[in-house]
């Protein structure tokens, strides 16, 4: 699993790579809201903990058609198929390597565009925490959608319909995290439900996605 | 060692060969042979692990296998040399004279998305010797592959059922290796009776 | 002689084409009467006047829209652990008329909110969730669309159908966490209403009926007409070796 | 014919209308693939036989 | 050139194709914003319009890798090159057969999600208009991103960075129109500049398309 | 008809060959011969107006040509049929017999997603046929093919010369083409002079 990480990594990092793509997606997301719905301070700031999240969800949902779809273009995932790796293996290290090249830099790229939207102060930590913890969960099912759509096509937008229902939850807990941080409510729980959500999408997934693999292949 | 006995191979909805059999022993090389759309690839496949057998059972142990498709599994992104390291990697097996073995020194340090046709097989290729594994399951290897190299390939074939290999290729091309054994797939073609639930009884 | 014989393509044919003539009757007389008498033959609420009447629609179409995601969740089941090809296409086949329900009950709520609430559109946590709900249908229903072998697409929806269950639960409970939390103007909502009167209730009752036997109708209609095309596919793909 | 819907007369008639749209086009669409099926069924049969 | 356009929507319409995904897409991402920002009717009708014109423009980006790439995958790029049509007929044809099968559904569905959003009665009309003729620039825009990426192995990322900088006037003059009808204002400027706008992206773009494309080729 | 005359092939920013020279007449036939990397896809591919030569000049009417490269130009979500009437349309061609000549009829309604390689190399040549054009280049068209239509593709390819076609085949198979002249490209190979202007003087 540690050299298909690693590969991963190398292809991101390389030509057409999602990298920094996913950042410069982000960023270019959050610029476009101000001149969507006008340059008021108070509504970007009031908006910014739903724009920041959803942004950052769009920016990882993006890269999602490459997690399996370039390796099964060229014959690669059939060899890995028939290597001596699991499959769940196989899945969770695709996961993993997405989060590291897409959920993390987003991560840390959350505070200083939270900045450009205005967002309050005691909001920083909470997006940064629950970004972190969140996007481990929206790399997990987004490799669960890329597998059960990786025999379409450039089925982009289908995996996108797949996977934004499930992002829902995770949407939902993420944001709400932030928003009553700002608003001075205790924002622990929904945390914790995050982080459990993360948790079940970590442990779980991995064997629905090695289940959808095995059917596309076939 | 490999033994196959009674196996559909299915592909979609449809049963293509019927009722195959055969075991191979340590040092066999079989040549599958058939036209186009008799089946070869799909056989494979399902040797290969891919695609279970709707009936019969394969006897093998599935880490012994390494299965090279009509596709390379060649990143094009990566160098000849990274592509080599992280195969040597997933099989977890140490490096050797791949490279070499496989024409390929030259190339080293190109990027693979600048390889000829033959020249990108030739590295698909190299993931036989990388693997370790005793059995080759092959579809039409040498595609793309000019004379020599062709020779060399079947040099390498030779080689590896010398030392105990087993290898099962599909090829439209006449390769010199003495000691294989053929079978004529287009003999499973399956008869009148039905693996698809849908084509029984009438409605 | 076991229930799953008629997963059997050829016995689940000759059944349902027995089936049909009746369920169909029954469905159509239930819904006849059920809808003749809500409308007609009722009277109007003190509180809310005629519209009361769009209950006869609204609430058996509301709990279709649930009910048959259930369904497609234990067809799917079947499919998974007992390869019966009828479960799944049967699952296949129910999508469609889910995705209908919903939308009645999305419609038909909506016109009524309108004079109840002043608006046809809130952001209540029970009509956010339909929509979340009418999401997973789309996604399950163009998945179906877009895999072009049988067996695989079977396989993929069925393991969507089982990870979207368990999403679909769980967005229900962010849902009602995420607008509580927020100190929005909930007027009216759905649940706080007084309970249905009796008089409204054998009609409403007749409509759930007659929804049910829609439902089964269509279903057996549409298996049948999936089965019969994984039948033309298979000949045609014999036929061409 | 039409009972006195009151005030509310364009929204439960509208309601009903859109409803009963939305399943007479589900039936009808559910029959016209059925018919399409059935003959389709029927032409790849008949080219199955000979 | 029509035989092109047809195939073109023949393939939409196909499995994994995008004509009713773009539409879905869209449907989630307006839902996702009331779950990011809060339900919140005032807020939500005040960024109505932006998010509105967001939305469609990120639904049609979704859509836009698919136009050279999977001809240039299967070979169909190099022998339309090679085959008596000019490389700006096809450019042109590829353009249009993706607003068909986008930017039009799109535009018809923006009104209903439109009221999800609580946009007021005013702003209907300008942002049909708006976005039926926006659409057609994002998409001929869109269709040189895709001919400058072909090249690039799942170049989605990629394309979607060079893109968006170029949708930026049409963003704001599409959303302005329907801000300033919402406000009481006059759009009729905003919309005849959009107007120009798109006249001259459809004018010029399919030049610098085929431009690209030769270069990718070779 | 077509001649060439001193073209430099370029891939990237390598030149590939250089000084290539020849003339064909209605009814010729070329065969590109050469190892794998030697440089016949460059070649072809310039020849086909892809990349344009570094040098020299070709003589051609580019509307008199097609390309079949080593990518099939087969759309998956198409079925047989539909991929034909589809380059009918491009080409602007009444549609004729191609499906019985690259013996595709029983093919005629399956997805072009379900065929075998052979088969789908069949109906990527087919575009030979359907779009009247007199000069077809071809790269290894015969790739995947089984001996029988290759055969057949020989005679196909024979028939076109001989109602005045003109046909440029690279290939590492022997094909049966008894008027067929061979072009050994390894005599292209490029010699010292450098057509990269970073490589020129040192710094
Ligand atoms: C678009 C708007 C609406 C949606 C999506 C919606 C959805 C639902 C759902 C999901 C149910 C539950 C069905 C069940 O499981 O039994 C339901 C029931 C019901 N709804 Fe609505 N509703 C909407 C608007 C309204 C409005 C405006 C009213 C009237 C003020 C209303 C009155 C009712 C009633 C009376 C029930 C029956 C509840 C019960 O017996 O449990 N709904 N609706
Ligand atoms: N998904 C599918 N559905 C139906 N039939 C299929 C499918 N995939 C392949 N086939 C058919 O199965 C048959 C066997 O295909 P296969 O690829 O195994 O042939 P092959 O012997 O490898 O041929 P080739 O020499 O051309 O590679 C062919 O007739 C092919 O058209
Ligand atoms: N983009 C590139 N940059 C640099 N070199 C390249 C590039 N593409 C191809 N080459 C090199 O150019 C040479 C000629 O390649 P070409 O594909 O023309 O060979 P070929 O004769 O068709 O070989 P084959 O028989 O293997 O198909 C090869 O050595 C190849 O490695
Ligand atoms: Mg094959
Ligand atoms: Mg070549």
């Amino acid at each position: 699993m540690l050299p298909l990480i690693k590969r991963d990594i190398t292809l991101a990092l390389r030509s057409g790579g999602g990298f920094g793509l996913a950042l410069a997606f982000f960023l270019i997301l959050i610029l476009f809201v101000p001149f969507g719905v006008g340059p008021d301070r108070v509504l970007l700031a009031t908006i910014a903990p739903g724009i920041l999240w959803i942004g950052a969800l769009l920016s990882c949902l993006l890269s999602l058609d490459r997690i399996f779809q370039l390796d099964a273009e060229d014959g690669t995932l059939d060899a890995l198929a028939t290597a001596p790796i699991p499959l769940t293996g196989l899945a969770t290290a695709k996961a993993a390597a997405h989060w590291i090249t897409t959920g993390l830099p987003l991560t840390v790229a959350s505070a200083p565009l939270g900045y450009l939207l205005g967002l309050p102060s005691t909001g920083y930590l909470w997006l940064i925490a629950s970004l972190a913890i969140g996007t481990l969960s929206l790399s997990f099912l987004g490799m669960f959608g890329a597998a059960v759509t990786v025999g379409i096509k450039r089925g982009g937008l289908l995996l996108s319909l797949l996977v934004l229902p499930l992002y829902i939850p995770t949407l939902i807990l993420g944001a709400q995290t932030v928003t009553r941080a700002i608003n001075g409510d205790n924002p622990t729980a929904t945390l914790a439900f995050l982080a459990g959500l993360t948790l079940l999408t970590v442990a779980l997934i991995p064997f629905a996605a090695s289940m959808a693999l095995r059917a596309n292949l076939r | 060692m490999f033994t196959v006995k009674n196996i559909t191979a299915q592909r979609g909805p449809r049963a293509i060969l019927q009722n195959v059999s055969f075991s191979l022993a340590a040092g066999d090389c079989l040549i599958l042979r058939g036209p186009n759309g008799s089946g070869k690839t799909t056989l494979l496949r399902t040797l290969a692990g891919l695609s279970p057998p709707s009936a019969g059972e394969i006897n093998v142990n599935p880490e012994d296998i390494v299965y090279t498709a009509h596709l390379d599994a060649v990143k094009p992104q990566l160098t000849v040399a990274e592509n080599i390291v992280f195969w040597h990697g997933i099989y977890q097996t140490a490096q050797s004279d791949t490279l070499k073995r496989f024409n390929l020194t030259d190339l080293a340090q190109r990027d693979a998305a600048t390889l000829s046709a033959g020249q990108k097989r030739r590295l698909g290729l190299a993931r036989l010797h990388i693997s370790g594994c005793k059995i080759w399951l092959l579809d039409e290897p040498t595609t793309a592959l000019d004379a020599d190299h062709v020779a060399e390939f079947a040099q390498i074939l030779t080689d590896h059922c010398a030392s105990g290999g087993i290898a099962v290729v599909s090829t439209h091309l006449e390769l010199p290796l003495p000691n294989a054994q053929t079978l004529d797939i287009t003999q499973f073609a399956p008869t009148e009776t039905h693996a698809d639930p849908f084509l029984e009884g009438s409605f | 002689m076991s229930l799953w014989e008629y997963a059997n393509p050829v016995k689940f044919m000759a059944l349902s084409g027995r089936v049909l003539p009746f369920a169909t009757l029954l469905a159509a007389s239930c819904l006849f009467t059920g809808l003749i008498w809500g409308f007609f033959f009722t009277a109007d609420d003190f509180k809310q006047g005629s519209t009361v009447k769009i209950i006869f629609l609204h609430v058996p179409a509301a709990m279709m829209a649930i009910n048959i995601w259930i369904m497609m969740l234990i067809a799917s089941l079947i499919w998974l652990i007992r390869r019966h090809h009828v479960s799944a296409l049967a699952a296949r086949a129910a999508a469609p008329i889910g995705i209908t329900m919903t939308l009645i009950a999305l419609f038909t709520g909506a016109i009524w909110g309108k004079p109840m609430w002043g608006t046809y559109w809130a952001w209540d946590p029970r009509l956010t969730s339909f929509i979340i709900l009418f999401v997973f249908y789309l996604g399950y229903n163009a998945l179906w669309a877009a895999v072009d072998d049988d067996d695989t697409a079977a396989d993929l929806t069925s393991i969507l159908c089982m990870v979207g269950s368990v999403f679909a639960l769980l967005s229900r409970y962010a849902v009602n966490l995420w607008n509580n939390g927020l100190h929005q103007s909930a007027t009216l909502t759905v649940t706080e209403r007084s309970p249905i009167d009796a008089s409204y209730y054998t009609p409403l009752l007749i409509c759930i009926a007659g929804f049910i036997l829609l439902f089964i109708t269509l279903v057996l209609l549409r298996t049948r007409t999936h089965i019969r095309l994984r039948r033309t596919r298979a000949l045609l793909a014999r036929g061409s070796a | 014919m039409i009972p006195d819907l009151g005030k509310y007369a364009t929204d439960v008639l509208s309601a009903y209308a859109i409803a009963i749209l939305l399943l007479v086009a589900l039936v009808a669409v559910s029959l016209r693939q059925s018919a399409k099926a059935r003959k389709a069924l029927q032409d790849a049969e008949q080219r199955a036989k000979p």
